[in-house]
């Protein structure tokens, strides 16, 4: 079984040399660490900035240069600024490549839900609607059950969506999946974890073709 | 050269009035009209409507006039992080509608731009998509959403000069530029005021064109939201 | 009557302090030269320049910087060069507040054509559909008839037309006229030029309102 | 930083095929990429679609393609001023789409922006319209016009870097940057290719995401079309 830090770790050998990246709040964010260094990579934050690199040094954070997670950030060189409208034409029109981000619910057709729980406070959709309609490569970073145990991989979502038919393939403390025609294809299982841990964590179709090989990290 | 130069605040937020639709630059509290704010609170205008892409903190930002309980409606993409907020929407006092961030984006550029409405694809198929109009093209769905209608702009620049052309810093860029042009009326306020012909007339993010009153801002925080470092 | 400097004169009175200002190519590039010198105007040019100033002195001409009509142009302090795309966010968001340009015909409903003439060379509409589209104050500059003697003050176009109901103001070697629900309607008649001139010169709907004063220059 | 730097215009150009729609930069002869164009001339590809706000003089600019007979269709705003031009457009060997110049920025602009269409004003009631949807909003008329798809865009700036960020000069701008990341592939000719770092992060008008292929420009005659001066 991974945690955070493992899933991140796997999602970043999906990472191709010469991807744009966006990254979602939360464990998306680390997958930043865990890209090999011989590959070149830039990432994107959907506040006005390509080229992002690590947090400031103490005493050099700058109010004016942060992430859409609103954290204090640097740049490297290459880097560019620029307004939210040309920040979405690079998210809308498919110019960046992979964006990787967390979910409360994942539809066995590729739906996500992961803006909003009905009855309980509603912080907004922020970027992640225009993010989960236009990328062609979406890759959702979760837990693969909520707090009580329930799955999160489901037939269908039960919360509002934010996109339909869009993610791609899953990562989750469990196993890596893909969206297929025919519901959750399961690729790779955690170390650890067993097909069989995987099916009762899975409440939607779970298709298992030959065997499963564990994830190598 | 047409002179946008405003003597101060007070002179910049003349004709706002209670019940009046504006638009706030800034994402976070990054790149936040922060003087226009402050005099807006002043002021005691209500009922407003406010379109912004995140509502501030408690104490900070659109936050105070949430706490003045001046804002009748937001239009963000993002509230999180506000207590006072949250209290409000909950109580039903405050009306939220809210909206992809590149939407919101999107709807202030088309009124800056003169394009009545656009399709994007965001929200398609979500609740935001209901009750409007959808359409396909080329296979793909889309939504169609319109141009917001404001009656005054606020943003916040790094440099301007008196013809009212901006240049913004870093990521505090952000809504700012789409904001301007897009009300009938866009206040800027900026860190340093130049005169005319110190700003390189390639370098200029947006041009006076769209700026109709432009102020030094006596006072600016720049208050960091999520202070995040490394160690050396 | 005027000549095309005359005309250009005229309309320069039209431009008020704090105008941004498009000048079409022809007689309505000459209005710069007679806008008063205590107001304060700043020209836009649609292929990306806003504060034009005059030609460039001998020698100082820069292929990089030219006007809508491809001629070498500078700029005055407080200009910006930016897209098409901005420049005609600008047109087409009214934020122009004046467009003078020619035309080879105008009807009383205040159509207007000026880009094409069929069987002949066709050279191209180029910003003129985007400006008579979105400007609220369009003022057209051209003389009351054609080579051939004429009226281009029509009830209805013959040419392609450029645009509809949107011409407000039409100055001519004759006279100033407005464009009214019922016709043009004549404010001015140019020095030497009689109602009955104006009158035999025009073959769309004339409206006359008592003494129709002589233009002031 | 992911590197966009070709070795020369040769290799920029790779893929580039008969009967491919291209996207040029340039307004009237200021900012053209004349280093692609000439090396079309060379590759000799033929049946092409060029999408352009002009179409060059008879001895330069795009006319050098059209001498060769290598354009099948024109869309563009204005084609003055070549004569080689009226004749193949009045002996029907060229076919020509005039369109306005706004919606020629726009149309690109929702390419490089993924919007499918978007609603202009410009040309309704015109030629332009017909066949077109047309459509009111709060009283006003619009016409439906569509992102264009083009195979290669290809553009000139004044610097660029390896990242593929670029900066323009003066009105040298124009379609260019409208046109970066508008097509499946752009390529940038340069006056200058600088190292990354180089470049202020702040002051980049066009961010190398856009931006497929970058070379430094062997040769940049830079025509002027309408020399006028004033005298001292």
């Amino acid at each position: 079984m991974l945690d955070k830090n493992g899933i991140a770790k796997r999602i970043a050998k999906e990472v191709q040399d010469g991807f744009y990246v966006n990254l979602g709040i939360g464990i998306p964010t680390l997958v930043a660490n865990y890209v090999r260094d011989d590959i070149e990579v830039e990432f994107q934050s959907e506040n006005g900035v390509l080229g992002m690199g690590p947090f400031p040094f103490e005493g050099e954070e700058d109010a004016d240069i942060i992430n859409a997670g609103k954290q204090t950030i640097t740049t490297l060189p290459g880097a560019s600024f620029f307004d939210s409208s040309t920040s979405f034409s690079m998210i809308r029109g498919q110019h960046v490549d992979l964006t990787i981000l967390g979910a409360m619910e994942v539809s066995e057709g590729g739906d996500i839900a992961n803006w909003k729980i009905p009855g309980k406070m509603v912080k907004g959709m922020g970027g992640a609607m225009d993010l989960v309609a236009s990328a062609e490569n979406i890759i959702v970073a979760m837990m693969h059950t909520n707090k009580r145990g329930a799955s999160k991989l489901l037939k269908k979502c039960s919360l509002p969506l934010t996109g339909v038919s869009c993610v791609k393939k899953i990562v989750t403390n469990l196993a890596v999946l893909e969206v297929t025609d025919n519901g959750f294809k399961l690729l790779e299982r955690a170390p650890g974890v067993s097909v069989d841990d995987i099916k009762s964590a899975t409440e939607g179709t779970l298709i298992i073709e030959g065997d499963v090989p564990e994830m190598a990290l | 050269m047409i002179n946008k130069k405003v003597a101060g605040v007070s002179e910049a937020l003349q004709g706002v009035k209670n019940d009046m639709t504006f638009m706030f630059g800034g994402f976070g509290l990054s790149g936040i009209p922060e003087n226009s704010i402050a005099h807006l609170v002043k002021l005691g205008v209500k009922g407003l409507t406010c379109i912004s892409n995140n509502a501030g903190v408690d104490d900070f930002g659109l936050g105070l006039l949430l706490q003045e309980k001046q804002i009748k409606k937001m239009i963000s993409s993002y509230v999180g992080e506000n207590d006072e907020f949250e209290r409000q929407m909950l109580s039903g006092e405050l009306n939220v509608e809210l909206i992809p961030q590149g939407t919101l984006a999107e709807r202030c550029r088309a009124a800056q731009a003169g394009f009545p409405a656009i399709y994007t694809p965001a929200g398609f198929g979500t609740e935001v998509a209901e009750g409007k109009e959808t359409r396909e093209f080329d296979g793909k769905m889309y939504v169609l959403e319109h141009a917001f209608k404001a009656d005054f702009a606020f943003v916040k620049a790094w440099k301007g000069d008196e013809a009212g052309n901006l240049i913004f810093k870093g990521t505090a860029r952000n809504f700012n530029p789409n904001m301007c042009g897009a009300a009938k009326i866009t206040v800027a306020e900026v860190e340093e005021l130049l005169p005319v012909g110190e700003l390189d007339p390639n370098q200029i993010h947006v041009p006076g064109i769209f700026v109709k009153r432009i102020f030094h801002g006596q006072h600016f925080e720049k208050r960091i939201e999520q202070r995040t470092v490394r160690q050396r």
